[in-house]
C-alpha cells in the first residue's frame, strides 16, 4: 500500500463498517451481507475490525449497536455505508461522539442514492457498494478528529432596507433587546407600503396599519435609524461584519430641526416627485416624502434647490426656527460592527414603457398600478380622487390590465404573484368611489391566499366585468362609432371567443415586480447570489428561505421574489428569528471544513491570495507569508488545489484524504486484487 | 466496443450541486451503468489537477469532474477556476499521449439529477468507445490479467 | 459604394414609381445599386402557402445568385418589405434549421447552384438610410425641406416584424422613419397604426376584410390630420392608393389621403423633379398636399399647422430613456 | 363490418396533430407552449372575420381535430403581418404555423372556400411559368374566376394600373427558367419524400 504523497499514515486504526439494509431499499439491491462480510475479509489488513449489517443503521438500535462497538471494541474510525451523507452525516456523527469518539471520524458513504436506487444488476451493484466501500475506509484513515470552529457573535444587527420587511424584523430584533442598525436609501422608512391607499383583501388602510410601527422604529430604545444612506463596503464574516455606510447630506442638521415643516411651506421650487408620487404629484425642493415621514427631518434636492442652483433663495434658511438649515453638510462616511445582515431592499415596478402597445407615456390615460396607488390614497397628489389625467374628469369606464410584464417570455417570465389580487382591489376602489364601469382583463385569476377569492366574489358581485384575454394593445386610434375621445382595449375575449374593442376613459397596468436596478452590484457586495431573473436565492426555497448560502446574511420580502404584505411580513420575523437565535447563542460554531496554511512551507508567492472569494487569505508582509482567516474562510479549497508549494491544507477534504479515497474506490489496497465489476 | 470491456471511472462532485444531484437521480429512481464512483469536494474549485492524474495513472479509463453551473457556483466563482484547470489539464495529458476525452467537465444543478445520469451515462459510452486506458505500469492492468489466470482455475456457477 | 440590388416584381411594375424615385436619388445617397442578374420572384406571400420547401428553393436562388455575383460575402439591398423578409428568413432559417438548409442546397443544385447561409446580409433600403447613411447626410442632402407637411409615417408590418436579425428598435413601435421626415422638414406623426395591417392579399382573398383594414389606417391617418401617408412598400403603398377607391366605395366614405414612398418624400426634399420621382401615377392625386410645400416654386412658406393641444393636469411620465 | 367503419369515420382526434404540424415547421415552432392567452386572437388584423381565432385553432390541434382545424379559414385570413408572432407571450412561431395549415389545408383539400388557395395556386403557375409574378393576369384571371360580377366594377382600378403605367399586359420572363423549374422540381421531389 502506497504511501506516496508525503501522506502522514495514522498508525494502526481499528475501523468499523457499518451496511445498512434500510429496509429493502438498500437489501433489495445489494447483497449486504456479501458487502458485510467482504469488507471484514478482504480490508482487515486495512484496519476493518468489524463489519455488521443492519436493517435500519438510523434507527436508535442502529446507533447503540455503533456506540456498543466504539465503546468494547475501541474503534477509532467508523464507516456506515448507508444513505447521502446529507441525510444522516449529522446522526452518526452525534452517534459517535456520544460514545466518546470525534465526530469527524465518521465517513458516511452512500450506497443508497448512488447504488441500490440507480442500478437494477444486483452483482454490479454490490460490486459498486465494496469499491464505495473501500474507498470510504481508506479515507477515513487520514481523518483527523476535529472540533467546530466557534465564532463570537456580535449583538448587533444591520438590516437593509426600512420597508415593512425591514421593519417587521427591526422591531422583532429589537424587542428581544438587540441593537438594530436600519439603512433606509430614501429621505424616510415605509417603502412601497407607505404609497399603497388599501392593502388587500381586507382593505384596511396601509398608512393606518403601517405608520404606527414606522413611529415604533423611529423611537424604539435599540433601533438607530440611518435614512438617506446607503451600504458603500461590506466586510468580515458570519458574527463579525464592519459595514461602511454613507449618509447622503441632508443639509438639514437634525439635532436642531423640529420637523416643523415651515422650510417645505417658504420653498418656492416646486418640482415633479417621481419618486414617492411616481410622477404624478409635486413636492417642494425641501421636502419630507409624506406627511407620515419617520424621521421627521426634510431633506435639500440639491439637484433642483434654487441655493445650489443659482446661489441665491435661502428662503427655508430664513424661515427656520431653529437654525437647523445647512448648506455646508457634506456626506458623512459611518462605520457599523454588526453580527447579522437582513436584506430587505424590496422590489422596483416594472417599466410599461417597455410594451409600447399598451400606450403607458404616450396615451395620458394609461396609469401604471403604483400611479393609481397614489391616485387613490387620500394623502396623494388629488387627495383620493380618482381622476384622468386632466386632473379633473372622472371616469366613466376603466379597464384594468393584468400581467403587465409577467407571464411573458418578452419581459419576464415570472408570475408576479400580487397582481390579480391587486387588480381586483383597484377594481374595487375604483367601483366604489367613482361608480364607472370596470373591465379586468386577465389571463388565470389567481388567488390562493386566505380570503383572497371571497374578495374575487365579492368584486364579482360589485359587477366589475371580467373578460379573460391578455390584451393586445390599448390605443386611441379610433376605428368604429363611440370610440371618439376614448382608449380603445383591444383583447380577445377567450371565452367568447371573438375579438373584442372596448372603449374606456382610463386603463390601469399592473404592472409586475422586477429586482431592484442594482440587485447584481448588492448580491456581490454582499457575497451573496441572484437567480437569472435577479432575485436573491435562499439557502433553500422550502426549507431555509430567509437564509442564504453566506452565513450571517439574510434576506426577507420581495428580494428573493414577489411577495404580498403578509408574506414579507412573515419573511420579517423569520429572519429576525434566525438573527436572535445566533445572537442568543454568543457564539457560533461552523463546520471545521477549512483551509490553513503550513508557514514553513509557503513561499509567499501569492497565488492563494486573489483567488479566494471571500479575502480570508492576507499577506503577512513581516513574515513574507500568507495566512488564512479561518473564520472567514469557507472551505471551498480552491487555493489548496492552487498552492504549488502544497503549503494549503484542507481540513475535512485534504490531499491525503481524496488520494487515499481514489485508491480505495479503485481497489488497489486490498491483499488479492479485487475482480471488477462485471455487469451482466 | 463490444467487447464486454466495462471501464472504471472516477467521478468528483461539488458538495452543493452535482452530489445533490446524485442524490435526486437517486431518490427519482433514475438508472445510469455503475461504472463511476463519486468523490465528494465542498467545491469543483477544490479540483487539484494531480487528483486527476492520479486517479488514471491509479487505472481509471476515465475521470468526470462536475460543478455548479457557470454562474451558480456556491462559492460565488470557483467553477471558473476549475473550468480553467481542467482545460489545461486536457492539454497537460494529451502531451503525455493519453486522449484528453477521457477528462470530462459537467455542470449539474442540485436540481438536475436526470441530466447527471444521462451525462454519466454517454461518458461511460464515450470511455467504451475509447477503450482501456493503456496508462504506463497500470497496476489495475497487472492484476486483471493475474485476475483472469484464478479465473481459470474456479469455474462460476 | 456598389450595392447588390434586388428590386422584385412588384418594383418593376405596380410601383414603379418607388424604384424610378429610388434612382433618381441613389447618386444623393452615394448608393450605385447593382441588380441581382436575372433575379426571379420571391414567391410574396404565397408560395409558401402552397409548398415550403420549393418556396424556400425559390428564394434560395436569389441568394446563390446574389452570392455568385459578389462571390462571396455581401449586403443585398431590397426596397420591398417582402421581398426583403422573404429573403432573410430564408437566411435566417437555413441557419438556424440546419436540415431545412441542407435541403434547399440540394435543390439548387439542380439549377447548378449553391449558397452559404449568412454569407449575404439582407437589407432593407429604410435600414440602410437609416443606420448606414444616416442623419447627418440626409440633412446636408436637404434643399427644399418639407415645411409644414405633416406626414403619417407608415412602416407597415414585414420590414420590423418578426425583425429575425433585430435591426429595429422596436417591432411595434419603431421611430426611425419619423427622424427621416422630420430630417426632411416635415411634420412627423406619431402614427398609432404604424406598424399595422395594409390588408395583404386580403384585396383578392376578401376584399371586404382588406377594405376594412385599409379604411381603419385611412382613417387613421385623417384623424390624425396626416397631409400624406409614407411608405416603405409597394403592397402597402398599392392596398391603400389603388383600393382606397375601392374601400371608399365600399364604405361609401370620402377619404382623400395621397400615400407616397419613402424615396419620393426624399427626392423632393432633395428638390427632384416630381416627374422624374414618378409622382402623379398615384391615384390618390398627392397634388393639392404637395401644393402646401410649394414643389413647383421651392419657396418654404406654408405654416405648419399647429399640433394637437396636450392635456393639462397631472404630469405625463417621462419617456427620456424609458422604452429599452 | 359497416358499423366498425361507421364508427371510425366518427373518430376524428389525431393525437399526434401538434408534433406533426411543429415538424412541418421550419426551427422550433414552440406550438406545445400555448398558455390560451388570446394575445394572438387579440392582435390578429383580420381576426374578427375568421370563423376561428388562431387560439382556437391552437387549442384544436391540441385536441387533434385535425378536420375541423383544416376546414377553418384562419390561416388564409392570416395576412403575416406577425403582430401574434412578436406580442406572444410564449414566443410561438404563429404566423409560421399558420403557413403550415395552409399547406395542410392545401394537401387535405378541405377548405371549401377555394379562393385564396387558387389565388396562391395561380401566382405559383405564374412564378414557375415566367420566374417572376404577373400581375395583370393574376388580378384578371383570379377575379374572373373568383368575382365575375365584381370584374367590370374593378375595371376602372385595372385601367388606371395601366394608364399609369403601373401593370404590364404582358409576363416578363428571366432567362434562367428551366434552371428555376429544375430547382423547384428537384424540392418537390424532396418534399414529397418527407
Amino acid at each position: 500500500m502506497s504511501t506516496e504523497n508525503g501522506r502522514k499514515e495514522n498508525g494502526r486504526e481499528r475501523i468499523g463498517v457499518y451496511v445498512c439494509h434500510c429496509g429493502t431499499n438498500i437489501a433489495g439491491v445489494v447483497d449486504v451481507k456479501e458487502v458485510a462480510r467482504w469488507s471484514k475479509e478482504q480490508l482487515g489488513h486495512r484496519g476493518v475490525v468489524i463489519a455488521r449489517d443492519d436493517k435500519f443503521m438510523c434507527s436508535s438500535l442502529g446507533q447503540e449497536l455503533i456506540e456498543h462497538d466504539i465503546k468494547k471494541e475501541g474503534l477509532t474510525r467508523v464507516v456506515v455505508a448507508a444513505c447521502s451523507p446529507h441525510l444522516h452525516e449529522k446522526t452518526f456523527r452525534t452517534a459517535c461522539s456520544r460514545a466518546g469518539l470525534n465526530p469527524y471520524l465518521c465517513e458516511l458513504t452512500s450506497i443508497r442514492e448512488q447504488v441500490s436506487w440507480v442500478t437494477s444488476d444486483k452483482k454490479v451493484a454490490t460490486e459498486k457498494s465494496k469499491a464505495m466501500i473501500s474507498g470510504a475506509v481508506e479515507r477515513v484513515r487520514y481523518h483527523e478528529p476535529l472540533d467546530p470552529l466557534k465564532v463570537p457573535i456580535n449583538e448587533s444587527t444591520l438590516i437593509v432596507g426600512g420597508g415593512i420587511a425591514g421593519i417587521q424584523s427591526a422591531l422583532e430584533i429589537a424587542n428581544a433587546g438587540h441593537p438594530v442598525y436600519i439603512v433606509e436609501r430614501e429621505p424616510s422608512i415605509g417603502g412601497h407600503m407607505a404609497q399603497f391607499d388599501k392593502t388587500f383583501p381586507t382593505l384596511d388602510c396601509a398608512a393606518c396599519i403601517l405608520t404606527p410601527r414606522m413611529s415604533e422604529v423611529g423611537t424604539h430604545p435599540n433601533i438607530h435609524m440611518l435614512t438617506w444612506s446607503e451600504v458603500e463596503q461590506v466586510d468580515g464574516y458570519v458574527g463579525n461584519f464592519t459595514v461602511t455606510i454613507r449618509q447622503k447630506a441632508r443639509y438639514i442638521n437634525t439635532d436642531d430641526c423640529t420637523g416643523c415643516g415651515i422650510c417645505v411651506e417658504k420653498c418656492p421650487k416646486k418640482v415633479i416627485d417621481s419618486e414617492f408620487e411616481v410622477g404624478i404629484g409635486y413636492r417642494k425642493a425641501v421636502y419630507t416624502p409624506f406627511a407620515q415621514a419617520v424621521p421627521k427631518y426634510p431633506v435639500i434636492d440639491d439637484e433642483n434647490c434654487i441655493y445650489f442652483e443659482k446661489g441665491t433663495c435661502k428662503a427655508c434658511e430664513k424661515f427656520c426656527p431653529t437654525n437647523a438649515i445647512d448648506f455646508e453638510q457634506e456626506d458623512e462616511l459611518i462605520t457599523l460592527e454588526v453580527g447579522n445582515i437582513v436584506l430587505a431592499t424590496g422590489f422596483d415596478l416594472f417599466d410599461a414603457r417597455r410594451i409600447p402597445q399598451y400606450g403607458y407615456g404616450r396615451l395620458a390615460n394609461v396609469f401604471t398600478s403604483l400611479e393609481f396607488e397614489r391616485m387613490a390614497n387620500a394623502a396623494g397628489p388629488t387627495e383620493g380622487a380618482i381622476v384622468m389625467r386632466d386632473g379633473h374628469t372622472v371616469p366613466e369606464s376603466v379597464g384594468i390590465v393584468h400581467c403587465v410584464g409577467s407571464r411573458d417570455r418578452n419581459y419576464n417570465n415570472y408570475c408576479s404573484s400580487i397582481c390579480c389580487m391587486q387588480s381586483l382591489k383597484f377594481a374595487h376602489l375604483v367601483s366604489e368611489r367613482t361608480g364607472a364601469q370596470v373591465y379586468n382583463f386577465y389571463i388565470d385569476i389567481r388567488t390562493p391566499g386566505k380570503d383572497f377569492d371571497e374578495f374575487y366574489q365579492r368584486v364579482l358581485e360589485e359587477e366589475t366585468l371580467f373578460v379573460r384575454g391578455k390584451v393586445a394593445e390599448v390605443t386611441d386610434a379610433t376605428r368604429l362609432p363611440g370610440e371618439e375621445g376614448k382608449l380603445i382595449v383591444q383583447v380577445e375575449d377567450t371565452l367568447a371567443g371573438k375579438q373584442r374593442r372596448i372603449p374606456v376613459d382610463m386603463v390601469i397596468l399592473s404592472a409586475g415586480l422586477e429586482p431592484r436596478r442594482d440587485a447584481d452590484d448588492v448580491a456581490r457586495q454582499f457575497g451573496i447570489s441572484c437567480s437569472s431573473a435577479g432575485w436573491f436565492t435562499e439557502k433553500h426555497p422550502k426549507l431555509d428561505p430567509v437564509a442564504t448560502m453566506t452565513e450571517g446574511v439574510f434576506i426577507a420580502g420581495c428580494v428573493s421574489g414577489p411577495k404580498d404584505i403578509p408574506a414579507s411580513v412573515a419573511q420579517g420575523s423569520a429572519a429576525a428569528a434566525r438573527v436572535v437565535s445566533y445572537i442568543e447563542q454568543g457564539e457560533l460554531s461552523l463546520e471545521p471544513v477549512r483551509a490553513s496554511i503550513e508557514e514553513a512551507m509557503c513561499s509567499g508567492c501569492r497565488i492563494c491570495n486573489d483567488l479566494c472569494p471571500y479575502n480570508a487569505i492576507d499577506f503577512d508582509e513581516q513574515l513574507m507569508v500568507s495566512e488564512i482567516n479561518s473564520a472567514l474562510c469557507q472551505g471551498c479549497g480552491t487555493c489548496v488545489a492552487a498552492c504549488p508549494a502544497g503549503a494549503i491544507s484542507g481540513t475535512g477534504f485534504s490531499d491525503a484524504q481524496v488520494l487515499a479515497q481514489i485508491e480505495g474506490l479503485l481497489m488497489l489496497n486490498l491483499e488479492e486484487p479485487a475482480v471488477m465489476a462485471e455487469p451482466v | 466496443m463490444e467487447n464486454g470491456f466495462e471501464p472504471v471511472m472516477i467521478g468528483f462532485t461539488c458538495n452543493w450541486c452535482s452530489y445533490r444531484a446524485a442524490d435526486l437521480a437517486g431518490t427519482s429512481r433514475v438508472k445510469y451503468p455503475p461504472n463511476v464512483r463519486l468523490i465528494r469536494l465542498m467545491c469543483s474549485g477544490r479540483l487539484d489537477p494531480t487528483f486527476v492524474l492520479k486517479a488514471l495513472s491509479a487505472g481509471a479509463d476515465g475521470v468526470m469532474i462536475t460543478g455548479c453551473h457557470p454562474g451558480e457556483c456556491h462559492y460565488l466563482e470557483q467553477n471558473y477556476k476549475a473550468m480553467r484547470r481542467v482545460m489545461l489539464l486536457k492539454r497537460t495529458i494529451a502531451q503525455m499521449g493519453i486522449e484528453p476525452e477521457r477528462v470530462k467537465l459537467v455542470w449539474a444543478s442540485a436540481a438536475e439529477g436526470i441530466h447527471l445520469a444521462h451525462e454519466i451515462t454517454n461518458f461511460v459510452d464515450e470511455i467504451k468507445a475509447l477503450g482501456p486506458l493503456d496508462w504506463p505500469t497500470a497496476p489495475r492492468r497487472r492484476a486483471l490479467e493475474e485476475i483472469e489466470q484464478l479465473e481459470v482455475e474456479e469455474v462460476p456457477a | 459604394m456598389k450595392t447588390l440590388f434586388y428590386p422584385g416584381c412588384s418594383m418593376q411594375r405596380s410601383a414603379r414609381p418607388y424604384l424610378d424615385s429610388l434612382y433618381a436619388i441613389q447618386e444623393d445617397l452615394d448608393l450605385e445599386l447593382e441588380e441581382v442578374e436575372d433575379w426571379n420572384c420571391c414567391g410574396a406571400t404565397e408560395y409558401m402557402s402552397i409548398s415550403r420547401l420549393p418556396a424556400f428553393s425559390l428564394i434560395g436562388r436569389n441568394l446563390a445568385l446574389a452570392q455568385q455575383q459578389v462571390n462571396g460575402d455581401a449586403s443585398l439591398l431590397a426596397a420591398c418589405s417582402a421581398c426583403y423578409l422573404n429573403l432573410a428568413k430564408t437566411d435566417h432559417y437555413m441557419l438556424e434549421d440546419t436540415v431545412l438548409g441542407q435541403d434547399i442546397n440540394t435543390a439548387l443544385e439542380a439549377g447548378g447552384l449553391h449558397y452559404d447561409p449568412g454569407s449575404i446580409e439582407v437589407r432593407h433600403l429604410l435600414d440602410v438610410i437609416m443606420n448606414d447613411i444616416g442623419m447627418d447626410r440626409i440633412a446636408e442632402l436637404v434643399t427644399h425641406p418639407l415645411s409644414g407637411l405633416r406626414v403619417a409615417a407608415y412602416y407597415g408590418c414585414m420590414i420590423v416584424r418578426p425583425d429575425l436579425d433585430q435591426r429595429w428598435d422596436d417591432p411595434e413601435y419603431p421611430s426611425g422613419l419619423e427622424s427621416l421626415m422630420s430630417t426632411l422638414g416635415a411634420e412627423a406623426i406619431d402614427f398609432p397604426l404604424k406598424t399595422h395591417c395594409c390588408g395583404g392579399h386580403m384585396t383578392q382573398i376578401s376584399p371586404p376584410t382588406a377594405f376594412e383594414l385599409i379604411r381603419r389606417l385611412v382613417h387613421g391617418a385623417a384623424q390624425y390630420e396626416a397631409d400624406v401617408l409614407v411608405t416603405v412598400c409597394p403592397m402597402c403603398q398599392l392596398n391603400l392608393d389603388a383600393y382606397q377607391v375601392e374601400m371608399n366605395k365600399h364604405f361609401r366614405t370620402d377619404y382623400e389621403i395621397p400615400i407616397l414612398f419613402v424615396t419620393q418624400l426624399m427626392g423632393l426634399a432633395f428638390g427632384k423633379d416630381p416627374e422624374e420621382l414618378g409622382l402623379g401615377r398615384e391615384f390618390i392625386d398627392s397634388g393639392p398636399a404637395l401644393e402646401k410645400i410649394g414643389v413647383e416654386t421651392s419657396d418654404e412658406s406654408g405654416e405648419p399647422r399647429k399640433k394637437r393641444k396636450k392635456e393639462e393636469g397631472l404630469p405625463m411620465p417621462p419617456m427620456v430613456g424609458g422604452v429599452r | 363490418m359497416a358499423e366498425r367503419s361507421d364508427l371510425i369515420e366518427l373518430v376524428t382526434e389525431d393525437v399526434n396533430l401538434v408534433e406533426m404540424v411543429e415538424s412541418k415547421t421550419p426551427g422550433d415552432a414552440r406550438l406545445a407552449m400555448c398558455i390560451q392567452c388570446g394575445t394572438c386572437g387579440g392582435s390578429c388584423p383580420s381576426g374578427p372575420d375568421m370563423d376561428h381565432t388562431p387560439r382556437q385553432i391552437f387549442a384544436m390541434l391540441r385536441a387533434g381535430f385535425r378536420n375541423d382545424v383544416l376546414k377553418s379559414n384562419a390561416p388564409w385570413y392570416c395576412v403575416s403581418c406577425y403582430l401574434c408572432t412578436v406580442r406572444c407571450p410564449q414566443e410561438i412561431r404563429i404566423t409560421d404555423l399558420m403557413y403550415t395549415l395552409k399547406r395542410m389545408s392545401v394537401e387535405a383539400g378541405l377548405y371549401e372556400d377555394s379562393t385564396a388557395p387558387d389565388l396562391s395556386g395561380t401566382f405559383m403557375d405564374y412564378v414557375e411559368r415566367y420566374g417572376r409574378s404577373f400581375e395583370f393576369g393574376l388580378a384578371t384571371r383570379h377575379n374572373i374566376r373568383h368575382r365575375p360580377l365584381s370584374v367590370p366594377g374593378m375595371a376602372p382600378l385595372g385601367l388606371g394600373m395601366l394608364t399609369k403605367g403601373r401593370m404590364d399586359l404582358t409576363p416578363h420572363h428571366i432567362e434562367g427558367v428551366d434552371q428555376l423549374r429544375a430547382i423547384l422540381q428537384r424540392a418537390k421531389q424532396l418534399e414529397a419524400v418527407q
